[in-house]
């Protein structure tokens, strides 16, 4: 979190501003702040997968809100991310469901195979792992989403040669 | 909300409640107890505590109080078994994370939960996990945090969007992991701040120049009224061993309604600091502390003989914040002994208004105004609860317009904001003035014709006047600062036009908690009487015996530098104060300790015009006595009849037998104008809102708050880049033959070439007048 | 009420013949336990005339009270009775207990009757001694002094303080027995029961003793409820009535006692009626010891004391203390302190107008015997 | 009759008293020779107060004023603030003997065990205001008999 000090301003590009004047059109005029979600989307698919407390606040000047009440979404929601993420997001379910399919024997093995414990990132940039709550897909648990594509019924084995193809 | 109302029945008793309103507010009033923590009357409803959970019948599950809507017929238990299993229940779950150490947290003693969970809470802890804990966040130097506490109730946060209207807090993450917060690490910096330590149902929030010093128990709470500006808030005092420890809002929801400003509520840290303990004589250029007795007889033989030769030459200057008895008997004794000299309007500098400076409607209309024209005001921080209503008026669909000097930034949004340099306000009412005889069908009066011929309105002028003109109700408010400006009579007398031209009310916000009730008491020079001066008559004519009361010359002036030439070059000067300061020890003959508001009984009249009386919270510090005693006494100590008080109420009643009735402000027959078009640049001298009175330039919290800054010059953009300046960097300022050195801010509200230099404890008494030339220097 | 006994003045006593004289008895006399003086008209050796005087020792409790709250008042009330402060404990909390309605658990139930049984017999045993010294016989007061301190012990023991246990508060007791303590309590009672034999052959059975004693100030039967006399001093002249037995409190309907009465009504018959009573204090206790549970909670929880509103109503709880019938009256209005505490101590009528009018006719010399005799603590008079 | 006669002529009642006498003359005395003899003192004796520390050495009171609160003789006056590292402290800690009533309250209402009553009761002043207890010395009464406090709370501790 940034010190009282550092209150360094950054401009959304043309590009990113084009796209969520998309979502804003949506909504009715004087409820530009819907587009939220979706503009926080738009600028962390932007800068790396990832966002600033600098990217927050020029959403909220953007869209008019108290940069609060966009630093609460961003920080409410487990797909937005508030630290530097890998290449490969990892994001297993340990909901109870997945828990009793065995999501735990897969964070462990996850957790080996790349040193590194939930929430965290491999040094090269690679990998992140991360705990999510249910993703709703409890009819195929254990369940693991990659990026934007979910896999049902992981095993260890099964996961290992899912990763080793999206090398 | 309806006026139609249903009936229900609550715990077998039948009670009215209005249709559309909620659960709890019925029981509210009807006296029934429901255990509520999210729940405020004054704000939105959450329903996110679920503390409130009652029985309904044919409802499968308890319903929250505060978020079910009556219906007619509605049967509910509040007390019955599963509504009592339902509270006990949520009150295990918000105990499971907030720490048992109420004695060590300063909420204790005045917790609502601690309340609540000896009602509803088991006596053991069945939870033996591991507590959640949150770090301390910091917020600033008035409010202290212990987010660990923290019920997640989301007052605060409500509080800020919907009342402060800066939401400056907010519950982020989620689950377990929620926190209340500013995210960043940012220090609340809302005029309002203080008022969630009020609402926060915890010891999340709590006060932090208060912190750990008492207990809620030991204290014994004292009514009055805040005296830092015209609003007149309602104050409880928390009095513990003859000394203020704290104040709280006190209800009145015609005045300040359940808030108060930071101010009001953190400058009784300053009462008892540099206090001026006895009364004092300069003997030989040396100070002697000498008795009450001796004081008086001096200052009493001295006026006396003084006054016989030199009446004219004498002058008794007051603080606007001064109680109506002190300025009742103050006149009384200058009359009495020949002298007209008198005059409470320290910070102005034209004296040409004929009508009592108030609002000319109840603060609470303020918020049902559909128009409102705010001239030379920045009210959210100078009247920080007059602010509250004028936003209420913008968030109800009202059209909030501003025409001042800086662009200041408010808590809601304005329909029209036209900042022009300080000379040029007066054109912009003329070409306002313009628009509305045009869109009335009505014409302007000669004088205004005659000074402004063939004005051309601007665009913003034209959006104000229509937006005037258009609504049914509308108000034009003239703030602190144009009662400051030069062309103040002109304003008002504009102002006026204006209003009579769109139907509006004239309303002048003034300096001081209590302008208004001076001016009733006549506490200015008599308008027949020619030889009578007003304050800046007796600057610029000099006096040779000077009352001072009450006031800071130094930074209670509009020209300090004036005021104390004269001062300095007077013969003798009587100094009624509060404090000590240096400039005091070069100038005055005589000091009297006298004492603030919390120390004595009195009453405020504020803008609106209500007598709001108080009585003295504790005792009089050291040897200091309460002023309208000690005009008493020199009352009789001239002899002088009518003098024999036995108490304040009954000065007070001469004062009611003395006032008048207020009369709408009418125009004050200035038509010249004083403050011309300049080559140099502007000062705009706001009044910085923690400098505005001695006892608040003493208060340690607030003046470390951002709200304070002082030192700080503030440039319009294009003015810094002319001069080569940055923000951050210093530049030297210069008015008449003083030069200070400020710190620069860039700021796009400013208009160009106008520079902000507010009178605060470290500008105050270097530079002169608030409006003025300066210059600058890198 | 049909007042059968006679109020009329005493005859006019005419100063000056020379016949009469006036003396102070008090207030600082030994024989009278207290503040309070006796304006005593004499003819000779004879009293003739009687006026007492009290308020050397105002202290206004009962005014104090409606300025302290609930659990504020607890530890002031043991004070007004020096001789046997739980009297006053009990009686406040059972007042308090019953307008909150609180009930007692049956621990302390036990608890506070053991308390009191053992402060009657400490009162009893200083009483004793008192009234031995008055009749000539002070060596009896060290033995019973000595004794009483051994309660004294057995007190600190339990409550944790020798005179103002403050242990009978609101709810319950403040702590339940230590251990060991039936031991050395019925070790107590032991050498209490020796001495009381002892006491009864130096004192009871004492010539100078029966002279002096048998007679004097005979309460007639008819004065008794005319001037509402209680306790010994009733059962000695040959009412059967206590408080424990008529309306019983705490536990005492499981206890086995018996309602000691005499019909002499002297002196010597309102001793022989408390000796024996001690008598029975003793075997109560031994009874108590004995029945008594030996865990479960021993308080009740009330609402925070800071803040304690009692809804508004009025009791009166009353109990029989050594002298007699002591008695609470409380009233209270939902605020955090009471209204009104009136407190009914026997003393105010004992040592007023009982002896007011049993001192005519005595000799000087026997009005400290008369005036122990009625066991009177002057001091509770003024609350 | 006769016979309370014969035993009043042969003093038979006086010789039984004498007898009596003569007995306690040769029995074991029971006075105790204060103050070189001192009788035990029970556990829960309510004497003279302390405040204790943990054995760390940090003093317990948190200033949360409950005994100034309960204290139904008004004896404590406590004044506090944030120290320096941030916690809840006294910085006036105050016992005026004179008024106190020793009816141990302030005990039972801590909630850290921080004020305790002692055993003592043998003291005295010499001087006016002496009776005032402050700060340093109810931590130097606590310093110096902790022993024999943690030892009274530890007996008593089953019963509270």
């Amino acid at each position: 979190m940034d010190s009282v000090n550092s209150h360094e301003k950054i401009e959304l590009s043309p590009s990113v501003c084009e796209e969520i004047d998309q979502w804003v059109a949506k909504y009715p005029v004087d409820q530009k702040q819907s587009a939220v979600m979706s503009a926080l989307r738009i600028v962390q698919d932007d800068h790396d997968g990832w966002l600033t407390t600098p990217h927050m606040d020029a959403i909220a000047d953007y869209l008019e809100m108290p940069a609060i009440a966009v630093y609460e979404v961003a920080s409410f929601y487990s797909m937005y991310e508030l630290k530097p993420v890998g290449k490969v997001k990892v994001c297993i379910c340990t909901n109870i469901s997945c828990m009793l399919n065995g999501s735990d024997q897969l964070v462990r093995h996850l957790e080996e195979k790349y040193s590194i414990k939930l929430g965290e990132m491999t040094e090269d940039g690679q990998y992140s792992l991360k705990e999510v709550e249910c993703l709703g897909a409890c009819g195929g648990a254990p369940v693991v989403q990659i990026d934007r594509q979910y896999y049902e019924n992981i095993t260890p084995e099964i996961i290992d040669s899912i990763l080793d193809k999206l090398d | 909300m309806s006026d139609e109302m249903v009936t229900i029945q609550v715990d077998g008793k039948s009670i009215q409640a209005a249709k559309g309103s909620m659960l709890i507010e019925a029981t509210d009033n009807a006296g029934i107890k429901i255990p509520r923590f999210c729940y405020h009357e004054k704000l939105s409803v959450a329903a996110n505590c679920r503390m409130c959970l009652v029985e309904v019948d044919k409802v499968p599950k308890p319903l929250p109080a505060c978020a079910t809507p009556v219906m007619d017929g509605m049967v509910v238990h509040t007390k019955s078994p599963r509504a009592i299993t339902a509270q006990k229940g949520t009150m295990e779950f918000l105990l499971i994370n907030h720490p048992l150490d109420c004695p060590i947290c300063d909420q204790g003693g005045e917790c609502e939960l601690q309340d609540v969970s000896l009602g509803y809470g088991g006596f053991d802890s069945r939870y033996v996990e591991t507590k959640r804990v949150v770090k301390q966040k910091d917020l600033g130097s008035l409010v202290a945090t212990d987010m660990t506490r923290c019920i997640h109730c989301t007052r605060c946060v409500r509080f800020g969007d919907e009342i402060a209207g800066s939401r400056e807090l907010g519950a982020t993450s989620r689950g377990e992991h929620t926190e209340i917060g500013t995210y960043i690490q940012k220090h609340l910096d809302s005029e309002l701040s203080g008022n969630v330590i009020d609402i926060c149902p915890v010891g999340a929030l709590t006060s932090k120049p208060f912190r750990y010093n008492a207990r809620a128990w030991e204290m014994s709470q004292k009514e009055t009224i805040a005296s830092h500006d015209c609003v007149g808030s309602n104050l409880s005092l928390h009095v513990r061993r003859n000394e203020v420890l704290r104040a709280v809002p006190k209800n009145n929801d015609a005045v300040n309604e359940c808030w108060i400003s930071d101010r009001d509520r953190f400058s009784y840290e300053g009462l008892t600091q540099s206090r001026l303990q006895e009364p004092m004589i300069k003997q030989d250029d040396k100070w002697v502390a000498v008795s009450w007795d001796e004081a008086l007889e001096f200052v009493a033989s001295e006026l006396l003989s003084r006054t016989k030769n030199d009446a004219a030459a004498t002058g008794m200057l007051m603080s606007p914040s001064s109680t109506i008895e002190e300025g009742f008997l103050l006149q009384k004794l200058a009359r009495a002994l020949g002298v007209e000299n008198v005059d409470y309007r320290l910070r102005q500098s034209d004296f040409s208004e004929t009508q009592t400076p108030w609002l000319g409607q109840s603060i609470a209309d303020l918020s049902v105004n559909n128009a409102t024209l705010l001239i030379e005001s920045n009210v959210r921080v100078d009247q920080p609860m007059l602010c509250h209503r004028v936003r209420q008026s913008a968030l109800g669909g009202g059209e909030v317009m501003s025409l001042s000097s800086v662009g200041y930034q408010m808590n809601f949004s304005m329909h029209e904001s036209c900042v022009v340099a300080p000379q040029r306000i007066t054109e912009e009412l003329a070409g306002i003035a313009k628009v509305l005889s045009n869109l009335s069908e009505g014409s302007v009066c000669d004088e205004l014709v005659s000074l402004y011929p063939g004005i051309e309105p601007s665009p913003s002028a034209i959006k104000i006047a229509k937006s005037l003109f258009d609504g049914a109700t509308s108000a034009v408010l003239l703030g602190s600062m144009a009662t400051s400006h030069p062309d103040y009579g002109l304003i008002q007398s504009l102002s006026v036009e204006i209003a009579r031209l769109a139907g509006a009310n004239v309303g002048v916000i003034s300096h001081g908690a209590n302008s208004v009730g001076l001016n009733l008491m006549n506490m200015l020079p008599k308008k027949e009487l020619a030889s009578a001066k007003s304050f800046g008559d007796m600057q610029s004519e000099g006096m040779k015996n000077v009352v001072v009361y009450n006031f800071e010359p130094v930074y209670d002036t509009y020209d300090a530098q004036t005021c104390l030439a004269m001062l300095r070059s007077a013969e003798f000067v009587v100094e009624f104060a509060m404090f000590e300061n240096d400039a005091q020890k070069d100038y005055a003959n005589v000091l009297l300790p006298i004492t603030p508001n919390t120390e004595t009984s009195g009453t405020f009249v504020n803008c609106e015009g209500v007598w709001q009386s108080f009585t003295g919270a504790v005792k009089p510090f050291a040897n200091s006595r309460p002023g309208w005693k000690v005009l008493r006494v020199l009352g009789n100590l001239h002899n002088l009849e009518g003098f024999d008080y036995m108490d304040s109420s009954e000065v007070l009643a001469e004062c009611k037998a003395h006032a008048s009735e207020l009369a709408g402000i009418s125009a004050s027959g200035q038509w010249q104008r004083q403050l011309d078009s300049s080559a140099g640049v502007a000062r705009i001298g706001s009044v910085s809102p923690y400098a505005v009175d001695s006892v608040v330039r003493r208060a340690a919290a607030l003046q470390k708050t951002s709200l304070a800054e002082n030192g700080v010059v503030r440039l319009s953009p294009e003015l810094a880049s002319s001069l080569g300046v940055q923000s951050g960097q210093r530049v030297n300022i210069s008015q008449g033959d003083e030069t200070i050195e400020l710190s620069v801010v860039t700021d796009h509200s400013v208009a160009q070439d106008s520079a902000v230099v507010p009178s605060d404890v470290v500008v105050s008494g270097v530079l002169g007048s608030l409006y003025g030339e300066i210059a600058l220097q890198k | 009420m049909n007042l059968t006994h006679d109020f009329s003045p005493t005859p006019e006593v005419d100063l000056a013949s020379g016949k009469y004289v006036k003396i102070w008895h008090g207030p600082q006399h030994p024989g009278i336990t207290g503040n309070m003086s006796l304006e005593l008209t004499l003819c000779g050796d004879e009293i003739v005339n009687c006026k007492t005087h009290v308020g050397y020792l105002h202290r206004g409790f009962e005014k104090l009270m409606e300025r302290r709250t609930y659990i504020q008042n607890f530890p002031l009330v043991c004070r007004i009775a020096v001789p046997e402060p739980t009297f006053n404990e009990y009686l406040y909390s059972a007042g308090i207990e019953d307008l909150a309605g609180i009930e007692v658990p049956e621990l302390a139930k036990w608890l506070r009757c053991l308390n009191l049984e053992l402060m009657r017999l400490g009162s009893f045993l200083m009483w004793l001694g008192g009234a031995s010294g008055a009749f000539g016989m002070s060596t009896v007061y060290q033995w019973t002094v000595t004794h009483r301190d051994y309660i004294l012990d057995l007190f600190e023991e339990m409550t944790g303080a020798r005179i103002y246990h403050m242990y009978i508060s609101p709810g319950g007791v403040r702590a339940p027995l230590p251990d060991g303590f039936k031991d050395r309590c019925l070790m107590v009672m032991k050498k209490v029961e020796k001495l009381l034999y002892e006491v009864e052959t130096t004192v009871l059975n004492n010539a100078v003793f029966k002279k002096r004693a048998i007679g004097l100030g005979v309460i007639s039967s008819d004065m008794v409820d005319a001037y509402g006399v209680t306790g010994p001093n009733q059962r000695a002249a040959g009412y059967a009535r206590d408080t424990r037995k008529d309306s019983p409190y705490l536990v005492y309907e499981q206890l086995d006692f018996d309602v000691i009465t005499a019909t002499g009504s002297d002196a010597f018959d309102r001793t022989i009626v408390r000796y024996q009573e001690m008598h029975q204090c003793v075997s109560l206790i031994r009874q108590m010891l004995d029945r008594m549970p030996t865990d479960g909670a021993f308080h009740t929880p009330t609402p925070n004391v800071l803040h304690w509103k009692i809804p508004a109503g009025e009791t009166y709880v009353k109990a029989e203390c050594t002298r007699g019938e002591y008695g609470y009256y409380i009233e209270t209005d939902g605020s955090e302190y009471v209204r009104r505490v009136h407190i009914r101590g026997p003393s105010y009528t004992h040592a007023i107008a009982v002896m007011e009018k049993l001192v005519i006719g005595a000799n000087i010399a026997d009005v400290a015997g008369l005036m122990v005799s009625l066991h009177t603590y002057p001091p509770e008079i003024e609350r | 009759m006769i016979k309370q006669y014969l035993g009043s002529l042969f003093l038979i009642e006086l010789l039984k008293g004498l007898k009596l006498t003569g007995k306690y003359f040769f029995a074991k005395k029971f006075t105790i020779m204060y103050p070189e003899e001192k009788t035990p003192i029970s556990n829960r004796f309510r004497g003279r107060h302390a405040l204790r520390r943990y054995p760390n050495g940090e003093e317990r009171c948190i200033a949360c004023k409950l005994c100034e609160a309960v204290c139904p003789a008004l004896a404590i006056t406590i004044e506090a603030e944030p120290r320096d590292d941030g916690t809840r402290r006294t910085t006036k800690y105050e016992i005026d003997l004179f008024k106190c009533i020793f009816c141990g309250f302030c005990e039972e209402s801590c909630p850290v065990d921080s004020i305790v009553e002692t055993n003592i009761f043998e003291y005295h002043y010499e001087q006016r205001g002496e009776q005032i207890m402050d700060k340093t010395k109810l931590l130097q009464f606590g310093d110096d008999y902790e022993a024999q406090l943690a030892q009274d709370r530890t007996l008593d501790a089953q019963y509270r």
